[in-house]
């Protein structure tokens, strides 16, 4: 198809799409009106049942924690999935000693940091991790969660290597232990759902004690405990997905300090 | 808390804006500025999931779609640029 | 019994997250890596076998013991009758054999590419026995993340990676449409859960959100089921996926999309959208377009692989004609001719990879006569090829056969038998033209093709060179694949298994019964059939069929093999030179008209629901 | 009020697939799959909100308070990281295909036609 041809084909297409977006809200409630009955039955049970006062994550890690494992398995799939389209261009890096334009023109875009912008950053690192760490551990009672939590943490690390520190960065992202980290994190998820069916319960049972009071950091059982495993699973996967764009980047930098 | 009336003045306002910033991202080709669009895209969503309340998708989506996804892309536009 | 649906899918993901902690362990131990790999998708095949034979009317399983309350339903459930959970042991069956397979395949199979088969292993599991909408789109999306990265799995090659470009975007657009009819669907019904869903849609009169909501939500799946006009993906990502990995995108992903779209229709949206003779009829205008497009392209292709992604698609226009007849004979033919095709297509897949394995070649021109010292992997390619034509007894014979039959009962039955014969004969034709042309060297030597020899080196990085030898890991899974294609079709002969199909069949379009196995509740008695129950037989008009278009299928190949001694074609005819350009037009290779032809096939479909259903 | 956001989410939609279909950069084609994604985004929010509901939060606030649905805000939530792994995943594809074919142009990318 010409570029002109497609286009008229897509204008065509595009007001058939629209009417058809348009025909069905139609039959939505208007905006404001949610009638329910899911969101209603969970927000009446979710505090007497798990004691977590943060429903979203009463929903994200207990009612459809299933869904949660799926989702944590898409991210684990794309990690590996990087590294099996990236991995032959590392080999073919770490083989070949002759370099192309394009990384001579990328090695003077490097533009060296500061260093009272790299301290400025690395300060910076500690309240981030910890605020990472924070989000993650207190799923059942904020508006956060594993998931948020861990591309905190996960930033942490990034705001090493924007300091300009990135053979820290390497130093501390080694793909094995990220690996293995993020197959623990959805691993332990996983797990938690079967030790479920050991005790005999149903998979994903909530079985640990909900603690005595809502709101507090240890109630709500395996929520806090999955929320924590997502928060890990999350943080690796983030750091190996970042790790794996930068691996050549970093390759270079560490030739060249090889050499000076 | 906000009365009815202003939230949903408010929600109109983000709404145009988000609406705006969409058509933004599209229409910046040249690749660096593309990314700085898409990080702003990701600010109007994250106060539209604000006014919308729902703080949990408003911290995910600053997380992902204003911060890690701007990054990831980044690095990859820095290894596909061309040798000039 | 009831613990098996979870593990099901925690066992491969488990075993999937285990291989990647354990990497720095496992490295060079490539036995062990398969062995666990194997044994996990042995397990799962195992385990949802059980599923399939016991289920009887079908059984729901509540996630951490979140029963519905009072109709409302809080969990998320899997649901199992014997044709869903026996469309997942297919999964499972084919995930082994391409497994066992692979293992001398790949000049290094790292652990990647296991992870990453369990991961899709567990997402097919997940979808297939998925009760509730939004959880069948993250399994959905699982499969489709491990798919891409599995289809771009040799990096180093272009065809892979430009194949799982068009793959993933095609389809993730196709998977965000289909989340937009979900979250549509949910703001009027506020649930997720599918009977639930059918309990209120089937109570309240029929709005356009309905209509858009269901063409949505299977637009996703259409893609996936690579229905025209949203099928250009396939050919792209399945010519170039490794070879065991197309077994399963062949042999099953593309069935699932199928089987999403049966599972939307006959458990959640059928008695809204009103059984009406007119969806009949769109789907089967669909299944018709799909199988004769997909036909005429197969049969002008030389690229083996690409041949016999261009057959999948034809097959799957034939499989949807078995849905849109909207009978249970209709259904359980296609769940038949699906098993049965899923065996004999990956059996195909495996040959072509030891071909690909001895020869570093999938173009037909370059190996013509190259094959020949293949005995083995040459008969059961021919098998395979004349089990694609429908020899009996073959299951895709009954299969085929059973959905014309419930055709015949319908409209334009013979009209359809005769559509069926011909895309038969054209994709059969091809491949039996292929295992002609290498294993047995018929036919004239072509002459030099220049494109040829480009293609020719288009494998090589895929699998280990210089071996004398076809290792038994491939031959042995090739060859039960074979068997299992003819077992099938042999035990549905037998009149017990022939009724138990049509009464799965049967209950899976019985929307009340699914409703209340998953919701409690009374299940009236099922309303009266739009078309006349058929029992499923041996009729005399399908073994006439299935043989017309072996006979067709083996004329058609001898012909194109031999055509340059025909007179009436000597003159440099080759099939679909005159059309190069047109053709090329449409399967462009460009994601930007991929794109185009999906939201134009959704706008159309709408215009069409919108004339029908108003 | 009663349709506007809903009007949001057509636009996007529409605007998304229009970028979609006339780049000629791959990276800017992953960039408008994200935007066409933002829209389902909108959506769900869209559909589970209530006039006059707070945040589904109840650590400082009284239990009976009306809040907005949180269905929807867990499967949001779902979809921004199926987001991010989708794109990631395609970034990656996007940087091999540079190497291979030293273009990101889609019309340039076609290895197979017809």
């Amino acid at each position: 198809m010409t570029p002109k041809l497609r286009l008229w084909l897509f204008a065509i297409a595009a007001a058939g799409l629209v009417a058809c977006y348009l025909w069905a809200f139609g039959g939505l409630p208007g905006f404001g009106n949610y009638p329910g009955p899911y969101g209603p039955e969970i927000l009446k049970r979710a505090i007497p049942e798990t004691n977590a006062t943060g429903v979203v994550s009463a929903i994200n890690f207990d009612y459809r924690g299933f869904d949660t494992i799926g989702e944590e398995f898409i991210l684990f799939a794309a990690a590996a999935g990087m590294s099996v389209v990236l991995r032959r261009l590392r080999g073919e890096r770490e083989q070949q000693q002759d370099r192309s334009p394009a990384d001579e023109v990328m090695n003077r875009n490097v533009p060296p940091t500061s260093s009272p912008l790299r301290v400025a950053t690395l300060v910076l690192v500690g309240p981030t991790a910890l605020l990472g760490w924070w989000l993650a551990t207190h799923a059942q009672t904020n508006p956060s969660g594993g998931f948020q939590g861990g591309v905190i943490l996960a930033s942490a690390l990034m705001l090493v290597y924007l300091s300009g520190e990135s053979i820290a960065f390497r130093r501390f992202s080694p793909v094995d232990l990220l690996d293995a980290a993020e197959a623990m994190g959805a691993g332990g998820f996983a797990a938690v759902g079967l030790a479920a069916i050991v005790q005999g319960l149903p998979f994903l049972d909530n079985y640990l004690p909900l603690g005595s009071s809502p709101g507090t950091v240890t109630s709500s059982g395996t929520i806090a405990l999955i929320s924590f495993l997502v928060g890990i699973e999350v943080a690796a996967a983030f750091i190996l997905i970042v790790g794996e764009l930068l691996e050549q980047t970093l390759l270079r930098q560490v030739r060249r300090e090889g050499k000076s | 808390m906000t009365s009815p009336a202003v939230m949903a003045t408010l929600q109109v306002v983000v709404l145009v804006l988000v609406a705006a910033g969409a058509v933004l991202v599209v229409r910046t080709r040249e690749r660096v500025r593309l990314v700085i669009a898409l990080s702003v895209y990701g600010m109007l969503l994250a106060i539209l999931f604000f006014v919308f309340q729902a703080p949990d998708v408003t911290l995910s989506e600053l997380a992902v779609g204003a911060i890690a996804l701007p990054l990831i892309l980044l690095l990859a536009i820095a290894k596909v640029r061309k040798p000039e | 019994m009831s613990q098996l649906f979870p593990l099901s899918v925690a066992v491969p993901l488990l075993v999937a997250a285990g291989l990647l902690a354990f990497r720095p362990l496992l490295r060079g131990k490539r036995q062990v890596r398969g062995l666990v790999a194997v044994a996990a998708s042995v397990s799962a095949a195992v385990m949802l076998l059980v599923l399939t034979l016991r289920t009887g009317a079908g059984s729901a399983y509540w996630f951490a013991g979140f029963h519905p309350s009072g109709g409302v339903a809080i969990g998320i459930d899997f649901t199992a009758g014997p044709l869903n959970a026996g469309l997942a042991c297919l999964g499972a069956v084919l995930m082994t054999a391409s497994l066992i397979f692979a293992w001398r395949y790949f000049t290094q199979v790292g652990t990647y590419f296991h992870v990453l088969m369990l991961t899709f292993l567990a997402g097919m599991t997940g979808f297939c026995l998925a009760g509730d909408v939004f959880d069948l789109f993250v399994w959905f999306e699982l499969m489709g993340v491990s798919a891409y990265a599995l289809t771009a799995y040799r990096p180093e090659e272009r065809g892979p990676i430009q194949g799982g470009l068009n793959f993933a975007i095609t389809n993730s657009v196709g998977a965000y449409l289909s989340l937009t009819g979900i979250a549509m669907i949910y703001g009027r019904t506020g649930a997720l859960n599918m009977a639930q869903i059918s309990r209120y849609v089937a109570t309240h009169p029929t709005s356009g959100l309905v209509v858009i909501g269901f063409l949505l939500i299977i637009t996703g799946l259409l893609v996936k089921a690579a229905i025209v006009p949203f099928h250009f993906w396939l050919a792209d990502a399945h010519a170039v996926a490794p070879t065991p990995v197309c077994v399963l995108f062949s042999g099953v992903m593309v069935e699932l999309g199928l089987y999403g779209i049966a599972r939307m229709y006959w458990s959640v949206f059928g008695a809204a959208l009103g059984h009406r003779a007119a969806i009949s009829h769109v789907f089967l205008a669909l299944g018709v377009l799909t199988a004769v497009v997909g036909a005429l392209y197969c049969f002008r292709e030389r690229h083996v692989k690409r041949l016999l992604a261009f057959s999948t698609i034809s097959h799957a226009g034939m499989f949807l004609v078995g849905f849109a007849l909207l009978t249970p004979l209709g259904l359980a033919g296609a769940a038949l001719a699906v098993l049965a095709h899923g065996f004999v297509k990956g059996a195909l897949f495996l040959g072509a990879g030891i071909v690909l394995h001895r020869l570093h070649s999938v173009n037909e021109t370059y190996l013509h006569g190259r094959g020949k010292h293949l005995r083995l992997t040459g008969v059961m390619f021919t098998l395979a090829a004349l089990g694609l034509a429908d020899l009996p007894p073959f299951g895709t014979f009954l299969g085929k056969g059973w959905i014309t039959d419930s055709a015949d009962a319908v409209a334009g039955g013979p009209w359809l038998a005769a559509v069926f014969c011909a895309c038969s004969v054209l994709t059969a034709g091809a491949v039996l033209r292929v295992a002609g042309g290498v294993f047995y060297g018929f036919g004239d030597p072509p002459g030099e093709d220049t494109r040829m020899a480009a293609e020719a080196n288009e494998e090589k990085g895929e699998s280990e060179s210089g071996r004398q030898r076809t290792p038994l890991t491939m031959l042995v899974p090739t060859g039960v694949l074979v068997l299992l294609g003819l077992a099938s079709g042999v035990a549905a002969l037998l009149p017990r298994c022939a009724a138990a199909f049509e009464s799965a069949a049967a209950r899976f379009q019985d929307q009340q019964a699914y409703a209340s196995l998953v919701l409690g509740g009374a299940h009236p008695a099922s309303p009266v059939p739009l078309y006349p129950q058929v029992p499923a037989d041996v009729t005399a008009a399908s073994v006439i069929t299935a043989l017309c278009s072996v006979a067709g299928a083996i004329l058609l190949a001898l012909t194109a093999l031999y055509w340059r001694r025909l007179p009436v074609l000597r003159k440099g005819y080759e099939p679909g030179t005159g059309l190069r350009e047109v053709i090329e037009s449409f399967q462009s290779g460009v994601i930007n008209d991929y794109i185009t032809w999906l939201v134009t096939g959704v706008a159309a479909l709408g215009g069409i629901l919108a004339l029908i259903i108003r | 009020m009663q349709v506007f956001p809903f009007l949001v989410v057509a636009w996007i939609v529409i605007v998304g697939l229009y970028g979609l279909i006339t780049s000629r950069d791959l990276i800017h084609q992953i960039v408008c799959l994200i935007v066409v994604q933002s829209s389902t985004y909108v959506l769900l929010l869209g559909v589970g909100y209530v006039t006059g509901g707070v945040a589904p939060y109840f650590y400082d606030i009284g239990r009976r308070a009306l809040a907005v649905d949180p269905v929807v805000q867990a499967l949001a939530l779902t979809d921004v990281v199926v987001e991010a792994a989708v794109t990631a995943l395609l970034l990656s594809l996007a940087v091999q295909a540079h190497k291979r074919f030293g273009t990101l142009d889609p019309h340039d990318l076609a290895e197979f036609k017809g």
